[in-house]
């Protein structure tokens, strides 16, 4: 089994329909790294919530049509580090971020119980990014 | 993955039953059928999520909705989970305290019908 | 369901390990847009001939580490097209990558029978695209 | 996903027994192993594909690989495929024509043992 420190990096158009791919796509990820089945539907569960707080902030912000979000996942000292990132408009973009996972009350404390971290990153041009931190068993 | 929906009628409570994943995309649905339910005038509503394979905040968020409206007209939404990941959710959440939850639309049918 | 004419993208390293994720992937996209799944089993085989064929190319010019592939999966008229992209080295690319294609005869021959069409295409930069097209069922 | 191989010794014949995913990355695996019982003086080879989830051309270049290898020798490869999906790669490149295939093990010992 290879090590899967490169991220393997998937782009998807800030549409709710395309969070089920990205659900599905990190599922694949985890299965490879080694996390059972039911750690794996958990991770199911903290990307899709990462990832539609991502979109309903993009589309807050408007013309939702033009913007995506870019997820990487990778391996990094035995742990899966999933990058939930897009580029958000206004300089402020990380408080916002942060107000606006908050907000959501539900879905962060359902992110925060399933992963061991949960940080939100600020990038280079008001990009935010959500990274969320899984220990791999064994 | 799509979400499947199909309302039926027991003994005058309206009944639920969805098939399939519950998120962003797919809740959307669901709230307007809960919202057409309760102009019909049902106010005790059984949701079966048995063969729900995936439901995320999204579907908690319509759910807790849905609540709030039946409960301006003193109504209740019970929910029917066998599966164990879908529990979870519930119990991380704290919404096991909101939902009474039963293991088939019969229980939660005569525990309408009882109370 | 939504339409999924926006491209769902993924880059993964020029790695023989990342094939397998890819092919989870598309796979999952596959699945989305109906597919069956003796379909999706068939279409993951051919992603992973492209992939393989992609990164052997890639190795042959050296410098794999550095290397990714990027692929880009969406529904167009009624069907899925997946493009196997990646940069060359050299300007002849095209014709290498027809070459290659021929030289690894097993992999095309499944390649060809899975898929209802299979194009080399040239991008600017001397990009080449493995554009890989299966109608979608219904 | 990645490949297991476990090799054993039936009435003298080497058999390969396989079970994951055949792929770029773990073909060579495969064919290390072959090639180790090529030098140990296996001639006649059973490969067992009863538990591949996948295979792309990746594993049959190796197979054909070992193939032309153990005929050097006079030897040959046999193959155990059951499922459908795994069938179906042989019959797209004409590869049932080149591997004997058999639907269990002892089939295919016996056919070796028989010839
Ligand atoms: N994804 C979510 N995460 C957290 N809370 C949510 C989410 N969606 C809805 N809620 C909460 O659930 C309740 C119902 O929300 P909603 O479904 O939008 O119905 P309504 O529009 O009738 O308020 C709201 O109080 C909201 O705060
Ligand atoms: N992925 C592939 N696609 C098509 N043909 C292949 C592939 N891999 C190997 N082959 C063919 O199968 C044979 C065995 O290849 P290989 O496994 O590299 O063994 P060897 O190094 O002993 O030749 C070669 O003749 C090669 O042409």
């Amino acid at each position: 089994m290879g090590n899967f420190e490169q991220p393997t990096s998937i782009t998807i158009p800030a549409k709710p329909e395309y969070v089920g791919v990205a659900r599905l796509v990190i599922a694949a990820f985890a299965g490879f790294l080694g996390f059972d089945n039911e750690t794996v539907e958990d991770i199911k569960i903290a990307v899709s919530e990462a990832c539609t707080s991502a979109i309903l902030q993009l589309h807050k912000e408007g013309r939702p049509e033009d913007r995506s979000v870019e997820i990487n996942a990778y391996a990094e000292d035995k742990r899966l580090v999933i990058d939930i990132g897009f580029a958000t408009r206004e300089a402020t973009s990380i408080e916002k971020t942060r107000m606006h996972l908050k907000e959501r009350d539900l879905g962060m404390s359902v992110l925060t119980s399933i992963m061991d971290k949960v940080e939100v990153v600020r990038t280079k041009d008001n990009g935010v990014i959500l990274r969320l931190v899984k220990e791999i068993p064994g | 993955m799509d979400l499947r929906i199909e309302s039926k009628e027991v003994e005058g409570i309206g009944v639920i039953a969805l098939e399939g994943e519950v998120d962003v995309y797919t809740a959307p649905k669901l709230k307007s059928r809960l919202i057409d339910l309760v102009d019909e005038g049902k106010y005790d509503i059984i949701i079966d999520l048995q063969k729900v394979e995936f439901m995320d905040s999204s579907g908690l968020g319509v759910l807790v909705g849905g609540l709030k409206r039946v409960k301006s007209h003193q109504g209740s939404i019970s929910l029917v989970v066998t599966q164990e990941n879908i529990l979870k959710i519930f119990r991380i959440t704290g919404l096991v305290k909101v939902f009474p939850i039963f293991s088939s639309e019969e229980e939660a049918v005569s525990n309408i019908k009882g109370s």
